[in-house]
């Protein structure tokens, strides 16, 4: 770094994707809490055990390959090996190095999106999957398919970007779309929880263990994902090249503000709360899951909508997310616990999509070359749903189903995950009870 | 003697990239650290699976039955 | 503040520690959460005030003396008593100053420390501590000793920094060697819970009352911690001194950067979430302690260390702890109910002691004057667990137990701290039934 | 008439430092502080073991043995 200004520039840029970190850590928070309070009481402590251990394996595999395929993949079919080796776990900039300021931070910031990406996959298949299988698919989403989705689709060399024109700048489909589409493909394979459905075919509810915790989970969700928005941009590039006109960009580098995203994050959070609570009659957990499916559906093109475009199409992806979710669960028997399929998957695509329509003839990338058009919104959207989302957890499930080692034994799943863990605590617990009362009657 | 970096002097600091000790043995980490990762999956999914055929084998029939009944 | 460039560093310092601020409070919410979970039903609201009462307490001894000590103490063997008169509570600095935009939030940084500390030992001696006697304590290691310490050794002109290269970025030993070391002190004289060991000496398990509340405890203290690591750096620090090098540094004012500190975080988390797992064979408390104590047991070097390095270091730091703990429990009967003394005091003093291998030679200071060494780093460890950390709280519980003041009366211990507020909670809900089922019947 | 800053003008705004009023009542109120401080946790010890007192007074043998077969 040069001079003072230099200086104070690069180490602001750092900080502010430092400080989006942190917050991303509250949706994981959130995650937790609402992942385990809709599971059943007799389930609770491997659920949260089963979301919390794709930390670290999806933290040591995208350091260890995750982070390479996202500058070595975004040339079609497989990208250029040579562009990816600054990412590369051996490379002196994968560590501490006094001359980079920004490697560890922006890492930092994908491994979120990572986190993310495998927690929304977890909450849908609860209750049923070992944990095991489970952290396979979280390497698979979380280091592997999101990240060729995020060279392909969400960085301004990236080939969808520079042949179909792809505009997603607050990750609708590269994060929600693809995520909802690797959950679905999974629970084609896995099943529904027993009891799930009636002999006729009619889905029964399982109420959660703790309604009101989980929509507190959801609400810290909310908080964090101020974060997740945050780091989608860059906060402060010299557009001018000369250094007269500066300004935040998207991840496309394409212009944006902060004013921008934080106008239409709140405006298409309101549209969906008022959305899910109208179409659930007051329901807090779809109300709460339709506030984070609006800002979902109007993330493609939120760097660039006014704020009532925002609350409309906020509206519209909850009732699209909402009828969707009962129309697939009737008709193909799916069992998505936490409705992470229709909130991400159904909302997110569906905002791949609007966006093609709402931003049409917008550049894609600074230059010009090509423009959003909503036929490369919709293959767009294909193909973070169904190619790299749908098929690779799909497959991978059929392996793991014919090895035996998908799904938790039948009589496991009725006693429940923690049942002898709770035996165990209940008789702890009374141990200690007597040693009182012997204390008591010394 | 140093595992690194032996002067924070400001002719030095220009020159400085790697601040970590051990320049040199990135790749031998590399290969340690994924041999932890791929020992601690596989480790995982034994322990786990032990479990629940070690569960499975408590919870017959009767038993069952009585345990889902007195679910809360 | 001169010109606008100037403006803008020092704004953006003031700034930076500021969020950090805010970042440590959800440290705080995260050890009510966990403490409170993990005792059992009966003690829960005392167990919450207990720990929550320490905020006030450390807060005004910090502006009446404990900020002092920093600045006075850092020669040996009692400082220069004017080093530190900028920081009497009378000091023209110590207030809404408009020539200083620094001290308050270097202030507050220290002061979230402080609670952090005092916080660290509070888990520990849950169930049986007055609260009196634990405020005392509070005010000790919060306001006092780890004051000292950071004079001594977390400053580049503490004589442990100068005389023995001292190193310890993160505070591996500045705050959780000496508090598990106080925790630990305490417990000494203290004793167990009843009931904890059996007639022959074995064990007992005492179960939390709410097992996964305990957990999102600890994955709020882990988001909170982002602000511990953000406010032990100096954001932006002219090292050239001519104004053509500025980076982030340590404390001591040696180089590193935020985007080591946040691979460096985020490794030794996983690398202690695994650890953890493995050993308690995926228990949830001992998985989420595993990742805490893998960061405390990285965080002495986390200014430099590669991330894999921070990999290793948190998996056998948490291994080291987890051994210890166990280990301690049996050989001398202490009752650790939080495992305070083996996350923090085990892991942190084994981390000083890893960084003086791992970072042997390296400049402790930025002048280059003296050296790391494992030596050095073996008595920093020493200074911190044993001279600051046991013998203080050592001395003051026998002092507190002679007095009668230090434990709560056996009775109230078997009924449970909360047992008589509990009843007026019952016998107040029962007037009200009443009272609705008059009306009804109305 | 001011208890601290009379303007903010320009030429002033250089020369200010303290921002608070009643500038030279440092001390009595530090020393007003500590009291509070002090007082506060002798209270507190007074008022704790004035309730364990009372508690334990209340909690005699068949009273103690009857709480915690109850605990849950």
């Amino acid at each position: 770094m040069g001079n003072n200004l230099d200086a104070l520039t690069t180490i602001f840029t750092e900080f502010y994707y430092w400080i989006t970190v942190p917050l991303m850590f509250l949706i994981h928070v959130g995650f937790c809490m609402y992942e385990v309070s809709v599971s059943r009481a007799k389930n609770k402590m491997h659920t949260l055990m089963k979301n919390a251990m794709l930390i670290p394996v999806v933290t040591v595999t995208m350091f260890f390959f995750g982070f390479w395929i996202y500058f070595a993949l975004p040339a079609w079919p497989v990208g250029d090996m040579a562009t990816g080796t600054g990412a590369l776990p051996w490379d002196v900039t994968m560590g501490s190095n006094f001359q980079d300021h920004i490697m560890g931070v922006f890492w930092a910031a994908f491994l979120l999106f990572s986190w993310t990406a495998a927690s929304i996959v977890s909450g849908a298949v609860i209750e049923r999957i070992r944990t095991g299988a489970f952290l396979i698919f979280a390497v698979l989403v979380g280091s592997i398919t999101w990240m060729i989705d995020a060279a392909w689709g969400w960085s301004p060399s990236g080939w969808l970007v520079t042949e179909w024109g792809y505009h997603d700048a607050y990750a609708s489909g590269v994060i929600h779309g693809i995520c909802g589409g690797a959950a679905l493909g999974i629970l084609a394979v896995l099943g529904p929880r027993i009891g799930k459905f009636a002999p006729d075919g009619t889905p029964r509810d399982i109420p959660p263990h703790n309604p009101w915790f989980a929509v507190i989970g959801l609400f810290v969700i909310y908080t964090g994902f101020w974060g997740f928005y945050a780091a989608c941009n860059a906060p402060i590039v010299d557009l001018s090249g000369d250094g007269t006109l500066f300004s935040a960009t998207s991840i496309y580098l394409t212009p944006t503000t902060l004013s921008t995203i934080t106008f239409n994050f709140l405006m298409s959070l309101a549209g969906g709360l008022m959305a899910g609570y109208m179409l659930s009659k007051g329901d807090a957990y779809w109300t709460f899951s339709g506030g984070l499916a609006g800002i979902i559906a109007a993330s493609a093109g939120n760097d660039l909508y006014h704020p009532l475009q925002a609350f409309f199409i906020g509206i519209v992806g909850v009732w699209v997310a909402y009828r969707l979710h009962y129309w697939v669960e009737r008709k193909f028997k799916i069992d998505d616990a936490v409705g992470a399929v229709a909130v991400h998957g159904y909302a997110g695509s569906f905002g791949v999509i609007a966006a093609g329509f709402m931003l049409w003839g917008y550049p894609a990338v600074a230059d010009g070359s090509v423009s959003i058009t909503p036929w490369g919104q919709i293959g767009g959207a294909i193909m973070m749903f169904l190619v790299l989302g749908f098929i690779p957890t799909y497959i991978v499930a059929l392996i793991l189903k014919g090895m035996g080692i998908l799904r938790i034994p039948r009589e496991v799943e009725l006693a429940g995950l923690d049942y002898f863990d709770e035996q165990t605590r209940k008789s702890d617990n009374q141990d200690i009870v007597n040693a009182e009362l012997a204390n008591a009657n010394n | 003697m140093s595992t690194g970096i032996e002067s924070w002097g400001a002719e030095n600091l220009s020159k400085i990239d790697a601040l970590y000790p051990f320049v040199g043995s990135e790749k031998i980490m590399t290969i340690i650290g994924v041999v932890i990762w791929i020992g601690w999956q596989i480790w995982q999914m034994k322990f786990e699976n032990n479990s629940y055929e070690d569960q499975t084998s408590q919870l017959s029939g009767e038993t069952l039955t009585k345990v889902i009944s007195e679910d809360d």
